[in-house]
């Protein structure tokens, strides 16, 4: 079980290497330029991770992005969380 | 459980050495181990003690001594990597002729082994690029 | 119109990404200190450096938009923003603080045309 | 397949564009060196480093080939191209190097799957 | 007259955002990464700036890539052409 | 024709000093005048004094100085980037307390105002970044 952490945009190359590398029991957190997924709610990982599938609260408010996940009810976790996430995922694979 | 980090964006260019240090602080606060913070690429430059950011910026290099001084985290600076962009130990500018240098301990320069060793003997290793 | 000594400053990068928008816009206020005319045109990411709601990053980063207000001081007044970026960003006009004028396709080219000095970051 | 103490490197950068390639296969070299079992997966960009014509770069930048040539010396002889990437690329199979294994879609997450230590570059 | 400089891929948000501010009297220098450019015979670019669009030699022979685009008979150029370019286009932007 | 560059990658981080230098070459052996180098951004790491890459690979640092030499072509750097980026001058060294430098002349670290004024009074003024 492997936590995906996407640092990038969601429609650059390197989210769709990510897209490409996760498995069904994997998680993915966007962070860093990757919260500006919370901008488009159409993008494909919404839907096919849901329920494992997270924002770096931290990194949205920094962008002013925090009203628009909300709006569309993201799923936004705080840093405390993602420490929550590494604990109970073993392995972690950063996109960049 | 014992952690072990990857930090591989410069400061001031990147936003990725924040993002570690965030998550350093997070892990500890929770109680686990941070063994270590190894600096490869451009994350070499993390390790810079002539950086000199405006006041109303963290200075970088500064908050990295102080998660050493306060919990005892392993800073490590792989060697090849540094020398190429500039970042050089007292002993390693003796031996390339410098007149300067600009790495100081806790930093220490050292080979790629070491993330491998970071790495296998951590239980939790994330990447911060 | 003729903007032979103006300045087209292009910012392509978000804020708390890399520190080029920060540069790029630290590059506008200093042409204006200068006296000299400065226009911007924000693309893709550098969208969000005009977003009203941007809080400050992480503990020691400043934040962007003090400097996005700082500017209209210097009287840089033209912020420009292609529309299918907007759209392609899926904002809306009234997300972004005022003054932002928005451009047609056909005008970006046209934007840099009219420009004999640019720099991208 | 256990794969316990296998460490799998994946490279993502192209040659002569950013130096992660370059520090990607030194982690790979270097592990190996140490007697750690590495396995190799190029992605997207990264599958350039796998091309049969490579030359050297600007003045004094050094090849990449050669490096890649080396990974055999040290037992690295899995060297995995996922499909999708390589026709993304309009490349083929004949115009990569030899021994370069292709990953068919679903193998992806696999291989990641059976890997306890990654490193990305 | 500008000559647009390109030194990401082709699908990149970069060449996107290039190719909307190429007005009808500007030209196409692909360098560094932009180079790849030569795998994609399909790439709209090569058909729009038809005549103004250049491979510079120099960082195609670097990624092996030369044997590719005299094979599609794309416009290479060398780094004396280079210059050519620049003391004919009076302004330069580089997309990168 | 009057020529001024903009450099805003790092050696060995990027290829973009690379082009740069091999452009600065073409331009000059046309028999243009090369007016300025202003580094920028990652750019300022050009200027490291520090920098010891392998003997097969070229120093950066040092390709750019022989271009002034042979060539007069003024090197500035920006300082407020520099600064941040841990590259300082003997002066500013001095000015912010710290024990070393690794910028040294022909390299001059120097403000914004020099890009700008760079940019006007070349015929041709290009990034490489």
């Amino acid at each position: 079980m492997i936590l995906h952490i996407l640092t990038k945009a969601p429609y650059s190359s390197v989210a769709q290497q990510m897209q490409q590398a996760i498995g069904e029991a994997d998680a993915v957190l966007l962070v860093e330029e990757g919260v500006t997924a919370a901008l488009s709610p159409s993008w494909t990982a919404w839907k096919a991770y849901h329920s494992r599938i997270y924002i770096l609260a931290e990194d949205l408010l920094a962008r002013g992005l925090n009203g628009i996940a909300e709006a569309n009810e993201l799923p936004v976790i705080g840093m405390d969380e993602f420490v929550t996430l590494t604990e109970k995922y073993a392995q972690t694979v950063t996109w960049y | 459980m014992q952690y072990g980090l990857l930090v591989m964006g410069a400061p001031y260019s990147t936003v990725s050495p924040h993002s570690a240090l965030r998550f350093a602080h997070a892990i500890i606060a929770r109680g686990h181990c941070l063994a270590g913070v190894f600096f490869y690429h451009d994350g070499v430059h993390n390790a810079s003690s002539l950086m000199a950011p405006p006041q109303d910026e963290l200075n970088m290099c500064q908050a990295w001594v102080e998660l050493h001084q306060q919990h005892e985290v392993a800073l490590d600076v792989c060697i090849a990597a540094a020398l190429r962009r500039g970042l050089m130990s007292e002993s390693e500018a003796q031996r390339h002729g410098k007149q300067a240098f600009n790495v100081a301990p806790p930093f220490e320069l050292t080979g790629l082994g070491q993330l491998l060793e970071l790495q296998q003997r951590s239980d939790r290793f994330i990447t911060f690029a | 119109m003729a903007q032979s000594d103006t300045l087209l400053v292009v910012i392509r990068h978000a804020p708390h990404s890399t520190n080029l928008l920060r540069e790029g816009l630290d590059a506008a206020l200093v042409a204006a200190a200068f006296g000299q005319s400065v226009h911007l045109l924000f693309m893709g990411q550098g969208i969000l450096a005009l977003l009203e709601e941007q809080g400050s990053g992480a503990p020691g980063q400043k934040a962007t938009l003090p400097t996005i207000e700082m500017l209209e001081m210097y009287d840089i007044d033209q912020l420009m923003v292609p529309t299918k970026d907007l759209h392609a960003m899926h904002l809306s006009h009234h997300q972004l603080i005022e003054g932002v004028t928005l451009l047609a396709p056909e005008d970006v080219p046209t934007l840099l045309q009219q420009h004999t000095q640019i720099l991208t970051f």
